[in-house]
């Protein structure tokens, strides 16, 4: 049932919004206390409710299709929902001032896109999976397009375009899988009985895979998102890299890996050595970004490589890391693109060469920066050092002959990392102040409020991880069972 | 006379028409070329009902007026045709007033 | 059965109704309300109810799928006259004959959807088409349109002459022109037979403009007057395709293994020169235009495939096809240019009008959670059972379609109008468009809708 | 449990919570409550860890486990503490130096605005917070955490002054070097982890003293994790190849320098060597390789604080060459002496530094010992303890600096006579450029500016006392270390930390021991006497040849911009001018445009003339004729 609420509570938002505009104070309100809602709905599903009642919901749907409206909130559901009502609230708090042309349509149309995330996050079905995987992305194209910078159109475009391309083949291998079914059925369940042969697995594995690795992006799906990043409005941004790459990470959880675990382990020193260059080469790109939101847009590129070659590192622990990953990098990239948004409302400027000596006047804001900034490339006590280390850990100890190579790449990118973060954090908070930073950014008190947030849950989950795992402990050991090499090749 | 000599002859009127209609510029020619292909049809129509009532009379299968409904088929078609022919010539004569010319060549406004 | 005859008769009386009703108002109002009287009697007849027995000797069987078929194309025309019908007045003062000439074209599309008889078939087609030239032609000033006119007449009657020949080859192998399935050896492989196959193949295209016999397609539909290019490139390019499965599935099911990889060749090349050619367009009616044969390729997939997917599928096609492409023509309509810059900034002052067009463009491009997209979908599995190279294609071609339906979208909602003429629309209009979009969407969240009438 | 102990989670914690307030009350705090909770928290925990120390003394150590910090199936890492020797010293070695450097700083950063004056102290117990937590780990995790977190503080500290642009970059050179060193760090965890399966110290030594060497932990393994943790101690202690982080360093505050880069961050690579004996006794290639790179290290360092002119790029280099030695002593088996070496030199290169503070603060913040000269006049308390580091530092007996120095060079000695050779020419060494500095600053004539000459005065008692304290140190802190040969069984040290890291094996007869006393102190006394005939009057000259080379710091930094910093540059720029834009996206557009383009080209199929349509037709049926009846067929 709760499951439901969560789709419901957005989704009665949005449409009430397009019906009924508003002007900004209204939406921002409304919005605000729906996210509210979902989060305290969010909060009683993990502290009251826990019964597989509460946490599934199926009805009929498309049953001539074979199809049905299910939705189960596994421990991946649940990580990524918390993020998804998290991150909305917070967001929705961090724009109450932050004013925005025809606020009641954007306003609905991330609410929207709300719906279609989470309905992605929770689908048991592969053909509404697919309807929601869409339903996403067409409020976000939207969103980029209609608020963004000189170039959104064609760039969104792209972007829309890329997407979509990948995503019907991935219907087509749905498509593909539901006629291989006993009983022509779409639901995950229905697909997992089928027996493929590895042929099979290897051109379904990258029918899929192809979608996901656009959505991520993997390197060199990547080109798409450094502009789109950057085009875009940064609270579309925020969504965009905090919840919306997210989808491709648990494209290849909940159907990439299951589905097809021997072609994951045919195809994975491939895949894992695109992900390793991907963290690599952002790297080296971020490094020479002097825009600000293209700087993050990389070094996000980066931390979404270490999440996908985890994926494929195929073992527990790169499964756990992974899954906290997903929680804890969403809430950082968050802060970041919030900083970033604050940045340049308050200098007029997202170029770091112009900025600089920031930290003289507004001390508060460079605290938030620098601690954030420091979660981001993962410093022990913050929240994404216990899930980088074990995903560090866990490539490490993938199958693969190649593991040393993939080590030393992930590494690299560990180091350059702080390359560019600290070199982003001196160019524009240190030396004298500019004339653009030369009056104090004061900040507004629910900026103030939802960056203590961020920063708290930072802190908090960086000095105790356990909540986390213990969400997803049971997720990633029956992942593990059902992607363990070791056991696939005795059974075959 | 074998079936297979009409069958050539409708053939080749056939073909005469289309050659016809390839060829010719002039809108009213064309469209006497494309009755020329439908006669061929008619031609050949009525070939095959002969060809069928004299099979039904050699197997002696009792058949209700066998090939009849070809030679039916022929007058629905000259009907057909002729309705054609009303609408067509009417066109016809609605370009020629407007540009004074049945010349089809010169009807390339609406391209690419 | 029942709306054969009433809109034959629907189409008598509107042509009268011109000597006593002056008001043109009310002759659409007869119109609406016919058009109602047929929709009811259509779905009487679902339960097996006539308005008079006759022995029509096996030439025309009304079966479920005929009738859906039918009342699809009824639901679609009505709301093309509540839509566009108005808009006929722009054309010229025969408001009553258009409507009558468009009644005898149902006539026609009912004899083509429920021929058993090829003969049927031949004279629905000639139904459909002679009204066709003449309302292609109907702007009698403009050139455009009696060039429309003149190509569409040539080159139609030219098919006319092939599907003839494949007639009278198909009665030359078998005796009759019954559109039953023969198993007698003699005719299954005779060359005659396959000729027929071919010859049929080649003048269906035709008539649904699957290239490569599309070349008519965009210049007529260009030249055509917008409201009657908006009526052929649905309605009847969607009833032909019923009667194009019925021919090829029941009649020729025994030469599957013939014409099956020209359809297939065929499906290929349409959706190729369909969506590559929409993608520069610069006209919207003409953009449409070829996005009309891009569809024609997908449905295309229902006569390719041998199974039921496909056919519900078509149905689904039809309905969602129709109504979009009505929806958008309709918007063409008060436009004062058609080129995509008359879009800018619509959405600034027709927010309902451009939200509808979203969802038309969205369904067209097959998008989830509108018709278009399962219609797309049905058509897919169906093809993947056998091909999956050419379902691969066709996903891969709509995904090309986004590119010109989204200009549509970009122009309405991103783009500023340069010239801020106002367009207005009548009161009701985008209330009806609205109730059209909402269709298309419910069509692609409850296809029971309309497949549940296939089986209970 | 002892009583004691369960008041371990208070040391850390009290710098913690200082941190804390001193952050989140920087704007209200006033400088002499900010200074007060500053210190007063060090205070506090150096008392708890002198009760620890304490009952560890009576024999006892434990391990507390406070919370699961990961438990994942099949890895349980919780955040533990543990109490034994090694980490006992360590931790009065810390909070004892810390509180005085504490104290110091009250007096040392008074200009600062009291606001920039409370983050100085938040940044500072932050950093005492993170080494006692490094310290006090009870596995290779938590260690970690102390480990970037103490790095972490360091890029803070030395970055303190953000407004001037060189300091920041100081300090994220220092952070970025460490993190390569953490890297190594890192991956040997990890590779524990998937070999034993734990992290914890306890169960990982046990594992390894059971399965070192066989299939389940080969010596390979033990090579490469040996080989690693190495990599990342050089990373911390600022040795070859990764040392030249911490002359740059030295843009920080100077009480900074002397808290972190001298007396204890900069030893947290020793420690975590020291914590880890078990595995390195079991890798002999690992144990030279060390040896050799701390006896480089510390030649190298001594060779370039030679010409060094910047008072404190002389103790830094002086630093470094101490780490070297400490090394040496790692290599040789030596741990004890290591650690006794650390003890000491904490004390006489904290005196030292706070020293060089003391004359700055005089100078008005002129580093330049060549316009020094002469203030032992001004400055009598800086110039007497100054002289103390120089003579403990130097290694005369019976100063702290002789023992230790002396236990290095026996293990070197047994260890390796050729490595005992040139550690003992570098002592000289190291006695020699600490006269030289001596004389430079304190002797003969002031070469300053006559405003600088006015300015002079000793530093307020807040200054002065913690100096005289730790002079007080760096005589003493040696005679916990006295070899047997003196006085018998005075090596409390020695029998204090054997349960950790074992005894000293090697015996060796007191002749030889004596031997080498003498040498060394000998050596040391004639270097002195050298320095001080040739620096008492200095007269600027131009250094020529190869102390010109020693002067540019035998060239290394360029050498490692050209050979790693240039071509990383080179290649971002590439990757981000040419790559990107014109490979990736390129492609990816070009496929989109090719779309349009074949667009563009089909349309004109569409002549627009009735002829070519019927033609096209006719073909295309005529094909599809021919091809199914003489082809298919």
């Amino acid at each position: 049932m709760v499951v439901l609420l969560l789709l419901l509570i957005p989704l009665i938002g949005a449409s009430f919004l397009f019906l009924y505009k508003g002007d900004h104070q209204f939406a921002s309100t409304a919005s605000l206390k729906l996210s509210l809602v979902s989060l305290l709905v969010m909060c009683l599903r993990l502290f009251c409710w826990h019964t597989p009642e509460q946490l599934s919901f199926t009805a009929p749907w498309l049953t001539s299709l074979g199809s049905s409206f299910s939705l189960r909130m596994d421990g991946l559901g649940t990580i990524l929902s918390l993020l998804t009502t998290t991150a909305y609230f917070l967001l929705f708090w961090y724009m109450r001032s932050r004013t925005i042309e025809r606020p009641a349509a954007f306003f609905a149309w991330l609410l929207l896109a709300q719906v279609g995330m989470l309905g992605v996050f929770l689908a048991m079905d592969s053909l509404l999976f697919y309807f929601f995987w869409e339903l996403a992305l067409i409020p976000m194209y939207f969103l980029a397009s209609q608020w963004g910078g000189a170039r959104s159109v064609s760039v969104t475009f792209k972007f829309f375009i890329y997407t979509f391309l990948g995503s019907v083949f991935m219907l087509i291998g749905i498509l593909y899988l539901q006629s291989k079914t006993a009983d022509h059925s779409f639901a995950l369940e229905s697909i997992k009985k089928i027996k493929l042969t590895s042929d099979q697995q290897s051109w379904l594995f990258w029918f899929f895979f192809i979608a996901f690795a656009i959505k991520l992006p993997v390197f060199p799906f990547h080109t798409w998102q450094p502009d789109t990043y950057e085009e875009s409005a940064t609270p579309v941004t925020a969504i965009l890299s905090a919840i919306m790459v997210k989808m491709g990470v648990l494209g290849l959880l909940r159907w990439v890996l299951p589905l097809f675990p021997i072609a994951s382990y045919m195809w994975g020193d491939v895949v894992m050595s695109m992900a390793v260059a991907g963290i690599v080469y952002a790297s080296f790109l971020a490094m020479q970004q002097v825009d600000l939101k293209r700087l993050i847009a990389y070094s996000s590129i980066a931390h979404i490589g270490l999440m996908t070659a985890g994926a494929f590192a195929l073992n527990q622990l790169a499964y756990q890391g992974l899954l906290i990953q997903l929680f804890t990098h969403g809430i950082n990239i968050l802060g970041m693109w919030i900083l970033a948004d604050i940045i340049e409302r308050k200098t007029g400027t997202r170029s770091i060469d112009s900025l600089g000596g920031i930290a003289q006047h507004s001390p508060t804001l460079t605290i938030f920066f620098v601690i954030i900034a420091l979660a981001n490339i993962a410093l022990p006590l913050t929240n994404a050092f216990v899930g980088e280390f074990l995903l560090f850990a866990g490539v490490l100890a993938t199958p693969s002959t190649y593991y040393w190579a993939f080590a030393v790449a992930v590494g690299l990118g560990i180091i350059l990392s702080a390359v560019y973060t600290l070199r982003m954090i001196r160019a524009v908070f240190y030396g004298q102040p500019s004339a653009r930073t030369s009056m104090a950014i004061r900040l507004a008190l629910h900026e103030v409020g939802a960056l203590v947030f961020i920063v708290g849950l930072i802190l908090f989950f960086g000095i105790c991880p356990q909540p986390l795992i213990d969400m997803t402990a049971d997720f990633s050991k029956d992942l593990f069972g059902q992607t363990d090499i070791t056991s696939l090749f005795r059974k075959s | 006379m074998p079936i297979n000599y009409y069958l050539f002859l409708a053939i080749a009127l056939f073909s005469i028409g289309v050659v016809g209609v390839l060829t010719r510029r002039n809108a009213i020619i064309i469209f006497m070329c494309i009755e020329l292909m439908l006669n061929a049809v008619n031609l050949l129509l009525v070939a095959f009902s002969k060809m069928h009532y004299n099979q039904a009379a050699a197997t002696a299968i009792p058949v209700a007026n066998p090939g009849i409904d070809g030679q039916l088929f022929v007058f629905f078609i000259m009907v057909a045709a002729a309705a054609e022919v009303s609408v067509g010539l009417a066109i016809i004569v609605m370009l020629y007033r407007n540009i004074h010319s049945v010349d089809i060549n010169f009807l390339n406004r609406l391209k690419h | 059965m029942n709306a054969l005859f009433v809109s034959a008769i629907l189409g008598v009386l509107l042509m009268l109704s011109s000597l006593f009703i002056k008001d043109r108002n009310y002759i659409h109002a007869l119109a609406l309300a016919g058009l109602a009287v047929l929709f009811a009697i259509n779905l009487a007849e679902f339960d097996g109810w006539l308005l008079f027995e006759m022995d029509l000797s096996g030439m025309l069987r009304f079966d479920r799928y005929a009738l859906v078929m039918n009342a699809i194309g009824l639901a679609s025309f009505f709301f093309y006259l509540l839509l566009s019908g108005s808009a006929m007045e722009k054309v010229g003062p025969h408001h009553a004959d258009y409507l009558a000439l468009l009644f005898f074209i149902c006539a026609g599309l009912f004899m083509v959807t429920g021929f058993e008889s090829l003969l049927i078939l031949f004279l629905g087609i000639e139904v459909v088409s002679i009204p066709l030239y003449i309302l292609t032609g109907s702007d009698k000033r403009n050139l455009k349109s009696n060039e429309a006119a003149l190509k569409y007449f040539l080159l139609g009657s030219f098919s006319t002459g092939l599907l003839l020949l494949g007639i009278a080859f198909f009665y030359g192998a078998r005796g009759n022109f019954m559109a039953t399935v023969s198993v007698d050896p003699t005719v299954v492989g005779s060359s005659l037979q396959l000729a027929a196959v071919l010859l049929l193949l080649f003048a269906m295209s035709f008539k649904v403009s699957v290239a490569p016999f599309h070349f008519w397609t965009p210049d007529v539909y260009d030249g055509a007057p917008t409201v009657f290019t908006s009526f052929m490139a649905t309605i009847v390019k969607v009833a032909l395709f019923a009667a194009f499965v019925r021919l090829f599935e029941d009649t020729f099911s025994l030469q599957f293994s013939l014409w099956q990889p020209w359809v297939a060749g065929f499906v290929v090349v349409t959706l190729l020169i369909g969506n590559l050619t929409a993608v520069f367009q610069q006209s919207v009616k003409r953009m449409l235009a070829y996005s009309s044969i891009a569809q024609a390729g997908f449905m295309l997939l229902a006569v390719y495939t041998i199974n039921g997917d496909s056919k519900e599928g078509l149905l689904l096609y039809a309905a969602s096809y129709s109504l979009a492409t009505i929806g958008i023509f309709a918007v063409l309509v008060y436009l004062q240019d058609h080129t995509f810059e008359g879009f800018n900034g619509l959405a600034k002052k027709q927010p309902i009008v451009a939200a509808s067009l979203v969802i038309f463009s969205l369904s067209l491009a097959g998008i989830p959670l509108t018709g278009g997209f399962l219609a797309k979908l049905f058509m897919i599995k169906a093809a993947l059972a056998y091909q999956p190279w050419l379902a691969i294609v066709s996903v891969v071609m709509a995904v090309v379609s986004v590119f010109y339906y989204f200009r549509l979208i970009q122009a309405m909602y991103f783009r500023k109008d340069a010239q801020s003429i106002s367009i207005e629309f009548p009161k009701s209009f985008p209330i009806g468009l609205l109730v059209t979009a909402l269709i298309v969407v419910l069509l692609g969240i409850f296809p029971e809708a309309i497949l549940g009438l296939l089986y209970f | 449990m002892h009583s004691s102990f369960q008041l371990a989670f208070l040391i850390p914690l009290l710098p913690l919570i200082g941190c804390l307030i001193n952050g989140l009350g920087r704007n209200w705090l006033s400088k002499q409550w900010s200074g007060l909770i500053g210190s007063g928290t060090v205070l506090g925990s150096f008392l708890i860890s002198l009760l620890v120390f304490q009952t560890v003394e009576t024999g006892q150590d434990a391990v507390i486990a406070y919370f699961d910090f990961i438990r994942v199936e099949g890895l349980h890492i919780p955040f533990a503490f543990q109490l034994d020797a090694l980490s006992s010293l360590f931790l009065l070695i810390i909070t004892s130096i810390g509180f005085l450097i504490h104290v110091y700083s009250i007096a040392y950063m008074h200009q600062e605005s009291s606001s920039s004056f409370a983050r100085y102290f938040s940044y500072l117990n932050l950093f005492v917070f993170s080494m006692l937590l490094l310290v006090l780990g009870g596995n290779y995790v938590v260690m970690f955490i102390g480990w970037e977190g103490v790095g972490l503080c360091s890029y803070l500290l030395i970055g303190f002054w953000f407004k001037n642009l060189e300091s920041t970059k100081a300090a994220n050179k220092a952070f970025i070097m460490n993190r390569i060193g953490d890297l190594a760090f890192l991956l040997a965890i990890f590779w524990l982890i998937i070999k034993t399966g734990s992290a914890s110290f306890l169960e990982v030594f046990d594992f390894i003293q059971a399965n070192g060497g066989t299939v389940k932990f080969s010596a390979t393994d033990i090579t490469v994790v040996t080989l690693l943790l190495f990599i990342g101690a050089t990373g911390k202690s600022a040795q070859l190849p990764l040392y030249t982080w911490l002359p740059d360093a030295m843009a920080g505050p100077t009480p900074v320098s002397a808290l972190i880069h001298a007396a204890t961050m900069v030893t947290a690579g020793i420690y975590m060597i020291a914590r880890s004996n078990v595995i390195y006794s079991l890798a002999p290639f690992t144990m030279s390789l060390i040896s050799w790179v701390g006896l480089a290290t510390a030649f190298l360092a001594a060779t370039i604080a030679l010409q060094q002119f910047d008072i404190k790029k002389v103790l830094a280099y002086s630093i470094v060459s101490q780490l070297g030695f400490i090394f040496l002593a790692l290599g040789s088996g030596a741990y004890i002496a290591a650690v006794f070496h650390v003890f000491t030199q904490a004390f006489f290169n904290a005196l030292l530094f706070l020293g060089s503070g003391s004359v700055i603060h005089a100078m008005g913040g002129e580093q330049d010992i060549r316009k020094m000269g002469g203030l032992s006049g001004k400055l009598k308390i800086t110039y007497f303890t100054f002289m103390i580091g120089c003579l403990a530092i130097a290694g005369l007996p019976p100063l702290s600096g002789f023992f230790s120095k002396d236990a290095i060079l026996l293990s070197a000695f047994l260890h390796q006579p050729l490595q005992y050779g040139l550690a003992l020419f570098t002592a000289f060494l190291t006695a020699f450029y600490m006269f030289r500095l001596l004389f430079l600053t304190f002797h003969g004539s002031f070469r300053g500016t006559a405003a600088q000459q006015a300015h002079l005065h000793e530093s307020p008692a807040l200054m002065t006392v913690p100096l005289i304290l730790l002079a007080l140190l760096s005589v003493v802190g040696g005679w916990i270390g006295i070899p047997s040969v003196l006085i018998h069984d005075a090596d409390r040290l020695g029998t204090f930390l054997s349960p950790v890291v074992g005894p000293m094996l090697h015996e060796v007869s007191h002749a030889t021991k004596w031997v080498l006393m003498t040498v060394s102190a000998g050596g040391v006394l004639l270097t002195l006497g050298f320095a001080g005939y040739r620096f008492s009057n200095y007269s600027a000259t131009e250094s020529k040849g190869i102390f010109r080379f020693f002067e540019h710091k035998w060239y290394v930094d360029q050498l490692y911009e050209h050979v790693v910093g240039k071509p990383i540059t080179y290649m971002s720029r590439l990757l981000n001018e040419w790559v990107e834009p014109r490979l990736i996206d390129a492609l990816v557009n070009r496929v989109g445009r090719s779309v349009q383009l074949a667009g563009k080209q089909i349309r004109f199929l569409q002549s627009g003339k009735i002829g070519s349509y019927v033609l096209l037709m006719v073909l295309a049926m005529v094909t599809v004729l021919l091809v199914q009846f003489f082809i298919r067929k």
